[in-house]
């Protein structure tokens, strides 16, 4: 049983380690397993074994995992202990760039990964961990061979830069399918790997081939030549399901489509300006008109998927074009050009949302323009406003705000968003408290620290579509990040042909 | 060919001999052509809206006459309730204007080069020819690309790169004319009269060039217009909401399964425009050439 | 000498568009027989052969009325046969060939593809036969080496050599007529003698019948049996070639018998007391980069002009002759310094102008104009006729709008034209009228000397006539200088003071006109006077004298090389022949092109062959 | 005939250094390639890092001759974001290219060259008309939107023809008219010029004269000669072709073809892909020019001759 799916992306790379995109999310899933495992099937955080069987905590600071006996590589090769420290200090204990940076803004906290035995390791923390699971679950962390990786390139005892370089083009892992064929942005290919520890993949074969325009990928699922395909803007979903032979799935991803302010622009330091940007800005209707109303608008930075720490009765944003109207005349706007940059295509209804934002500011008297720029304006100095996506990275708000919003966190770092001893100490309690009320209480704070000084705004939980022939039974699963294609036993099934 | 009076032919007196000579075909592009300009020039008082005003609720209705089409909206709207008419109306004025300028930059650029290439011959010629070559060489798409970024894409950089897109061929035919008319006995006899190069660029080279140029600037026009286009497909092209029959078809092309009039507007009107500037260019080339009136 | 008719020509109209070409014209061709159309350009030679073949509705022409029949077994009604019936007729039993051998050629076809494409059609030969038959058919019209030409292309070929191609190729199916639509017109006198000689002895092989269309009345004499005359489309008068010559009944043929130039009668004399020339150019040379090779070792250069020395006087008239080739263009171009001479010295009004660069060359140039041979290409076409002969004046005086007016109508009424020409182009005028225009161009700025090269070549007799006439006049009214250069002998003798023959880049013999065409001493001249048609048809069967056939020394040379030189001797007063060295190989070397062996002639010996003493 | 090749080399070889020369600096000042590489949402101090990683912090000039040195060692560099051997990427773009390339100008020569003749031949009835308006219309509009319509309508609603990729002889057929369409209207109409040139000459009359049926005449005799100015018109396309490359038509039916490859590099400002792509894709238009060239000369015996001067 073979399928294709026709994507609008296929990555450049394959490593979990590095790779934090909306396009690469896409792919890691099916080949790579993590130590702790997620049931898929709920929203809720409910944590099985993986590639560990049982982890407890020996210390408020070490946590031991017990491996999983018989698991083996897709090349072979059986995992060892060795493989899992391996993997995780790569990460941990990163100095090939790329994890450094992949590590710094969500897993600072860990320091390294011991073996104690064949089957055991021992893992470390600075300050105590109140999110090891979901840290422990993280696509980052998935779990690479140890040997193969460090002899692809030069000395095969070292784990030298290029070693990592090399793998994210053949990469190896000990999912239920195995990376066949790899052409960097072009095609992807999984083959069932048969000595999955696991349930038997229920796919043969599946091919990922990326096909970027629109009227391409729905004709190819047309003619046959995808039995999948992604990424349908909401415009084109009367035309997929109005078929009879089709399918249409779809859902409100984890994740949002934000609107970002450069708080230290020179002539957006005032607050009440960024606030009446944001007030102005009618996401309902943006909803209605370029999702069908398919979206979800938040009414604050927060999911779903949070499960305990999801807080919908926070206000921290809304629609008030009397109040921007009134807080513009207050700071005394005189009409200065503000600039909205996107990119011309990255994200669905991106341009036309920056149109029509725009068009929605010049009701409140702002003097908006798109400026449509290929790179990332986002820590350039003139940039003022830009759109932009907060993914969840995993299921806590850490792992959706927290990642880009903590104190020297990246938006920081680009120097758009500023921090003060009071913001970092509210985000310590919301970081690292035990105690989920304490959490929630503090991301209380930092909601309203954000109202009052906005450098973002959510502007909505983008409704991603999938379509498929009517006898390909997927759907994407509640409880993965944003775009996973699982295709793991339980995840899909074809009708009887 | 006798002494008996033959006026010299002025110019309108030409246009109106060309006119006679054109058939049935030439006619209609002729006919076409100034329909377009027209239509362009008078863009801002016939358009019914402000092509850049969105009505969110009201958008991708189908033109009039279709289920859901939406009163006053006569050839639908696109993407963001922008009507589809204003916009077009727009686009083709500024797709023309940008035509005609980019058009006229390649022109001047190219055929400056190929005069001085043409007429210096030697290592300037050299020189000029391997800029041609370079130029010809290096994918245009990416030229622009690079112009794009260096300087922003602001509507003076593009017609900067469409204007860049076509001086290698004025340059190359220029030459080509030049080298042909410097053997012409007649340069000579320029030359044995006194003259510099300079008087025998502007009395005697140019004007036996202009007909050649003028059927490669209507080549390039129409290049012009579908170069604008693809540029806009590539996401580089003038930016939103600025509307251009090659923006309105570079962006709407997602459109064409669900909502294809937001393309067909804008579409027909760059087939017209091609049509009528390509018909234009062979009418004109046929007209200039003597050997072919003389029949 | 009456004769079974060949072809039929009764009352043919011939209109392009709503122009009539031709009217009512009739003639017969009698199986065998030459039959001359004769006629000054436009009066509808051409239309009436490209009729006979059929090929004038493909020219935009159409027959309006009459008839043309082929006759045979069946008579063939040319006229109305289908264009499927005319192919079988063309190129086998009707054939042509044309004025222009380099541009009728196909030139990316192998010569002897183009020959043995119409063996392989009318005769079903395979493509090995007719290959083989096309050799042969070269051989007949005497190219050497035929095998290797069916190799060669158009261009590789003298224009001589690719007349005979065509003629070769016109005659593989040896038709019952062949049509010549001035097939020697471009080439040189001794290149026309030749072909003349060739066509006449192909016809007595193959008995075929020619209709000859010439306007020369020279080549009428030497070959036709029976002339038509052609004036503006209607037949002026025809009969056979004798009585035509000796007594032209219809005015037109008179005029054009006298304006035919015949060689002999009468040069104007020498100046008697020179004055201190205007151009005086010593052992000028000329020569082109030829080949550039990476190493100075290989580049080869061209050595067009080869240590030539002339002066002209004021009011004085040089002519230069020679054939094709030879370099007096390239002479005349760098004694204008429009070519720039690699050695010797030039002076104009006794300036040294050799050395000058073209900034400085500039104001000198008013002292000397040029007038060229094609009349229409040495005119813009796109200025008016006001700016083209104002122009030199202009660049060196700046004149007013106002005065420019005045000069172009003074300079208008001085070649003869009516002054409101001013406002015209040069395609609302004759060819005769430009070649006016180019004159009075040249006059604008009233220069010393005026370089004359081929003014009247393209131009009909009766209008070369008008328009050395002219020249004539300017001479004596405002004592120009000509340097006249062209091919045809006849010309130059009735404008010359003086002549000068050139070949092969350099002078061999110079003097007055007089002493030099009735008492020739190189064996070039002697060659080229003999070759000159004489238009006198009782003198057709003359032999031609059998001159050595002079092999050209080799011009084309490593750059550290040039051709020897001859030294010059004077034969009488002012009269001087080169002087090759006997032994030179490089002048009377093993003849290459044309195998005929001959004897080196003895350069100075004072023998008369000329053909002046036959006059 | 050995000098004017080596002349033309010496010639391609400046180009050539001069097109190296500039697409280096424009790529380094089009835009810092840290903005597209590396990505968003970083700190400064990881930026720095990755700036040093891809060593993007060196002075410009040491750049370009470690660049320049790539020729003589022919290390041309991994891909900042493929991270492997920009030479293995290009080279697997260029076998695509070539074939769509092959297939137009196949598909170009067929139809242009019979449509170009017919229009001159016809010029003046409305056959010559029809038939250049038939080769406008592949000009007529954007090839994009004559791609997505021909999916829309032969694949989308008939289901006829594949739309990914370029697995069969199937694929070629869209892909191929598409790109075909401006070519056959520039060409028809070169073809149409060049053979009212040659219908008027000397040549075609004696050709006529001979008794060669018209369909001989105008084929060997007017189109043998049309064919050598077309040859250098051919040679311009095809080498305006490879250079412009069909970046729209890759992207419309996922052709893995060199456009594709150059524009994306281009604008993720992947240098080191797009400094050896766009050198690759220049050295063949170059080397293709050449080639035309020396054909041009060798079609035309009045050329072959001066080339071996
Ligand atoms: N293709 C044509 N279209 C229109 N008129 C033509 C065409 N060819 C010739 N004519 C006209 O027909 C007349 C006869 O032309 P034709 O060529 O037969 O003259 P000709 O006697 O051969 O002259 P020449 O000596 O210059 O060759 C001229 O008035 C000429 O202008
Ligand atoms: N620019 C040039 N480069 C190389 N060779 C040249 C050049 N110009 C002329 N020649 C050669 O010099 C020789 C003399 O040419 P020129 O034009 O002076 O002859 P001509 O006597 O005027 O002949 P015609 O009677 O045909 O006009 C010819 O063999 C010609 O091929
Ligand atoms: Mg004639
Ligand atoms: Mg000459």
């Amino acid at each position: 049983q073979e399928i294709t799916v026709g994507a609008a992306n296929v990555s450049s790379y394959l490593d979990p380690g590095r790779d934090h995109s909306n396009v690469g999310s896409q792919f890691y899933y099916n080949a790579f397993d993590t130590l702790i495992g997620k049931n898929h099937d709920t929203l809720d955080a409910e944590w099985v074994p993986a590639l560990a069987t049982e982890w407890k905590l020996v210390e408020p600071k070490v946590m031991e995992l017990k491996l999983r006996e018989g698991v083996t590589f897709h090349n072979g090769e059986a995992m060892t202990a060795d493989d899992v420290v391996f993997s995780l200090n790569r990460m941990y204990q990163a100095d090939f760039p790329p994890y450094v940076v992949r590590s710094r803004d969500r897993l600072g906290n860990f320091v390294e990964a011991r073996k104690v035995d064949d089957l055991t390791v021992r893992i470390s923390v600075e300050k105590e961990e109140p999110l090891w699971e979901t840290l422990l679950n993280l696509q980052q962390v998935m779990i690479i061979p140890e040997d193969y990786t460090k002899g692809l390139t030069g000395d095969p005892n070292v784990a030298e830069h290029d070693d990592f370089e090399a793998f994210s083009l053949a990469p190896v892992g000990t999912g239920p399918y195995r990376v066949a064929e790899f052409v960097p942005g072009e095609r992807l290919v999984w083959e069932r790997f048969d000595d999955f520890w696991g349930d038997a993949a229920p796919l043969e074969k599946v091919t990922v081939q990326q096909i970027p325009e629109t009227a391409s990928r729905l004709t190819a699922l047309k003619t046959g030549e995808a039995d999948i395909i992604t990424n349908i803007a909401p415009d084109q979903l009367a035309l997929t399901e109005a078929d009879p032979d089709l399918r249409t799935v779809g859902s409100a991803t984890p994740l949002f489509h934000v609107m970002i302010m450069n708080v230290n622009h020179p002539k957006l330091t005032d607050p009440r300006i960024r606030q009446a940007m944001s007030l102005s800005i009618d996401r309902d209707t943006l909803n209605e008109a370029l999702w069908l109303g398919k979206a979800v608008v938040p009414s604050t930075h927060t999911l779903e998927e949070f499960g305990d720490l999801y807080m919908p009765e926070l206000e921290t944003f809304e629609y008030n074009p009397e109040k921007a109207r009134e807080l513009l005349e207050e700071a005394g706007y005189d009409g200065f050009e503000i600039t909205f940059d996107t990119h011309p295509t990255y994200y669905t209804n991106g341009l036309l949302a920056a149109q029509a934002i725009t068009e929605m500011w010049k009701e409140v008297g702002i003097n908006g323009r798109v400026n449509i720029v290929e790179k990332w304006s986002g820590g350039a100095p003139e940039m003022m406003a830009r759109n932009w996506s907060n993914p969840m990275y995993f299921a806590d708000p850490f792992g959706s705000f927290g990642v880009m919003w903590a104190p020297n966190g990246p938006s920081e770092g680009e120097g758009r968003f500023n921090t003060d001893a009071d913001y970092a100490e509210i985000w310590e309690r919301f970081r690292f408290s035990s105690d989920v009320e304490t959490r929630k209480a503090a991301y209380a704070e930092l909601m309203e620290r954000i109202k009052q000084d906005p450098p973002v705004l959510p502007l909505y939980r983008p409704y991603e579509s999938w379509a498929m022939r009517k006898d390909v039974n997927w759907a994407p699963k509640p409880g993965h990040i944003p775009y996973v294609l699982d295709f793991r036993a339980g995840s899909i099934s074809l009708a009887s042909n | 060919m006798s002494m008996t009076a033959v006026p010299a032919a002025s110019f309108p007196a030409t246009l109106l001999a060309l006119w006679r000579g054109a058939d049935f075909i030439q006619k209609t592009a002729i006919i076409i052509g100034l329909a377009l300009v027209i239509l362009a020039v008078m863009a801002p008082i016939i358009a019914p809206f402000d092509p850049n005003s969105q009505s969110l609720i009201a958008r991708l209705r189908p033109p009039l006459g279709f289920e859901r089409a939406k009163g006053g909206y006569v050839l639908g709207t696109d993407e963001l309730g922008r009507d589809v008419l204003s916009r077009s109306l727009h686009g083709l004025r500024l797709t023309l204007m940008l035509a005609a300028l980019g058009a006229t930059l390649g022109l001047m650029l190219g055929g400056v080069l190929g005069l001085i290439a043409g007429i210096a011959g030697g290592r300037t010629e050299a020189v000029i020819m391997a800029a041609v070559d370079t130029q010809i060489a290096v994918p245009f798409t990416l030229v622009a690309l690079f112009l794009l970024a260096i300087f922003g894409s602001s509507l003076q950089v593009i017609v900067l790169v469409l204007g860049l897109a076509g001086w290698e061929q004025y340059a190359r035919i220029v030459r080509g004319e030049v080298r042909r008319l410097m053997k012409m006995p007649f340069i000579e006899a320029a030359r044995a009269a006194g003259a510099g190069p300079l008087r025998i660029a502007r009395y005697h080279l140019l004007p036996n060039i202009v007909s050649p140029l003028v059927v490669q600037f209507t080549l390039s026009l129409s290049n012009i217009v579908l170069l604008e286009s693809t540029l806009s497909f590539l996401g580089l092209g003038v930016q939103p909401p600025t509307a251009t029959l090659g923006a309105m078809v570079g962006i709407g092309r997602d459109y064409m399964p669900t909502a294809p009039w937001i393309v067909a507007a804008p579409a027909l009107m760059i087939l017209l425009i091609t049509f009528a500037v390509q018909i234009l260019g062979d009418w004109l080339r046929d007209g200039a050439d003597v050997r072919l009136r003389a029949r | 000498m009456t004769r079974a008719p060949l072809l039929t020509v009764d009352n043919l109209c011939l209109n392009f568009g709503s122009h009539a070409a031709v009217r009512n014209l009739s003639f017969d061709i009698g199986k065998g027989e030459t039959v001359a159309l004769v006629g000054e350009s436009g009066s509808g030679k051409s239309a009436t052969a490209l009729a006979v073949l059929r090929l004038i509705e493909r020219e935009g022409g159409h027959i309006a009325s009459g008839r043309i029949t082929l006759h045979g077994a069946p008579d063939l009604p040319l006229s109305t046969l289908t264009e499927r019936q005319m192919q079988a007729v063309r190129g086998n039993r009707v054939s042509m060939v044309f004025q222009e051998p380099m541009t009728a050629l196909n030139p990316v076809m192998p010569l002897g593809e183009q020959v043995a494409e119409v063996l392989q059609l009318h005769q079903g030969l395979d493509p090995a036969a007719a290959r083989r038959a096309a050799a042969e058919a070269l051989a007949r019209v005497k190219i050497p080496e035929p095998e290797r030409r069916l190799d060669q292309y158009p261009h590789e070929l003298s224009g001589g050599l690719r007349q005979r191609v065509m003629i070769a190729m016109a005659l593989a199916c040896r038709p019952d007529l062949l049509i010549a639509d001035e097939p020697t017109t471009a080439l040189d006198v001794t290149t026309q003698a030749e072909i003349l000689a060739l066509i006449r002895g192909l016809q007595d092989e193959i008995g075929m019948a020619v209709l000859f269309i010439t306007h020369d009345m020279g080549v009428v004499a030497k070959i036709a049996d029976q002339v038509v005359v052609l004036k503006r489309g209607e037949k002026a008068e025809d009969g056979p070639v004798d009585e035509v010559f000796s007594r032209p009944r219809a005015r037109y043929t008179q005029q054009l018998m006298a304006a035919t130039p015949k060689l002999g009668s009468g040069a104007p004399e020498p100046l008697r007391r020179p004055g201190a020339p205007v151009l005086a150019v010593e052992d000028l040379s000329v020569r082109f980069p030829v080949r550039r090779g990476l190493h100075r070792r290989n580049h080869l250069d061209y050595h067009a002009v080869n240590g030539v020395s002339l002066s002209i006087a004021p009011g004085e008239t040089l002519g230069l002759v020679g054939e094709s080739g030879c370099g007096k263009s390239t002479l005349a171009r760098a004694v204008l310094r429009l070519v720039a001479p690699s050695g010797g010295k030039i002076h104009l009004d006794g300036q040294e102008i050799s050395g000058l660069d073209s900034a400085a060359m500039r104001p000198l140039r008013q002292r000397a104009q040029m007038v060229f041979q094609d009349p229409f290409a040495s005119l813009n076409p796109r200025m008016s006729v006001r700016d083209l002969i104002t122009e030199p004046a202009q660049i060196h005086k700046h004149m007013s709008r106002r005065i420019r007016r005045a000069l172009a109508e003074d300079l208008l009424t001085k070649v003869g034209l009516e002054p409101d020409a001013a406002d015209r182009f040069p395609h609302q005028f004759s060819g005769g009228q430009r070649q006016r225009l180019c004159i009075a161009r040249a006059l604008s700025v009233r220069p010393a000397l005026i370089v004359a090269d081929e003014a009247v070549s393209a131009l009909d007799v009766s209008v070369a006539r008008q328009v050395t006439d002219l020249m004539a006049r300017l001479q004596t009214e405002d004592g120009v200088s000509f340097l006249f250069i062209s091919h045809d002998i006849a010309v130059v003798e009735r404008v010359s003071h003086r002549v000068a023959v050139m070949w092969a880049g350099q002078i061999v013999e110079t003097g007055p006109t007089k002493a030099v065409l009735l008492n020739p001493q190189h064996a070039y001249t002697r060659r080229l006077l003999s070759a000159v048609p004489v238009p006198d048809p009782a003198r057709r069967f003359d032999p031609r004298p059998d001159f050595p056939s002079l092999q050209p020394p080799d011009l084309l040379l490593p750059t550290d090389q040039s051709p020897l030189r001859a030294r010059m001797l004077e034969v009488a007063n002012g009269h001087f022949v080169a002087a090759h060295d006997q032994a030179s190989p490089l002048l009377f070397g093993t003849p290459r092109v044309v195998p005929q062996t001959t004897a080196p002639g003895a350069a100075t010996t004072s023998e008369s062959h000329g053909l002046l003493d036959r006059v | 005939m050995l000098s004017y090749v080596l002349r033309t080399l010496s010639r391609m070889v400046l180009t050539f250094f001069v097109i190296v020369t500039i697409v280096f600096f424009a790529t380094r000042l089009s835009g810092n390639a840290v903005d597209f590489v590396i990505g968003e949402g970083i700190t400064s101090e990881d930026r720095d890092l990755l700036i040093a990683y891809y060593e993007l912090d060196e002075p410009i000039f040491t750049q370009y001759l470690a660049f320049l040195r790539a020729f003589t060692d022919g290390q041309f560099g991994l891909s900042f974001i493929e991270r492997r051997p920009v030479v293995d990427m290009v080279l697997e773009r260029i076998w695509p290219s070539t074939q769509l390339l092959l297939s137009a100008m196949a598909l170009t020569l067929l139809v242009s060259i019979p449509l170009g003749i017919a229009a001159a031949i016809w010029r003046n009835s409305w056959v010559g008309s029809a038939a250049m308006v038939a080769a406008f219309l592949g000009y007529a509009v954007p090839n994009f939107v004559l791609a997505i319509g021909m999916v829309l309508v032969f694949s989308y609603w008939l289901n006829w023809l594949p739309v990914v990729g370029n697995g069969t002889a199937l694929h070629f057929i869209m892909p191929t008219i598409a790109m075909a369409g401006v070519l056959i209207a520039a060409l028809s109409r070169f073809t149409r010029n060049a053979m009212l040139d040659v219908l008027g000459q000397d040549f075609m009359r004696t050709a006529r004269a001979k008794g060669l049926p018209e369909g001989r005449v105008i084929v060997k005799h007017g189109l043998r000669n049309a064919g050598i100015t077309l040859l250098s018109v051919i040679g311009l396309q095809v080498a305006g072709l490879a250079a412009a490359g069909s970046v729209v038509i890759e992207a419309i039916f996922a052709w893995p073809g060199i456009g594709d490859l150059l524009v994306t590099s281009a604008l993720r400002r992947d240098y080191p892909v797009l400094q050896f792509g766009v050198l690759t894709v220049a050295l063949a238009v170059i080397v293709i020019n050449a080639v035309i060239d020396l054909a041009y000369a060798w079609a035309d015996p009045r050329l072959r001759q001066s080339m071996k001067g």
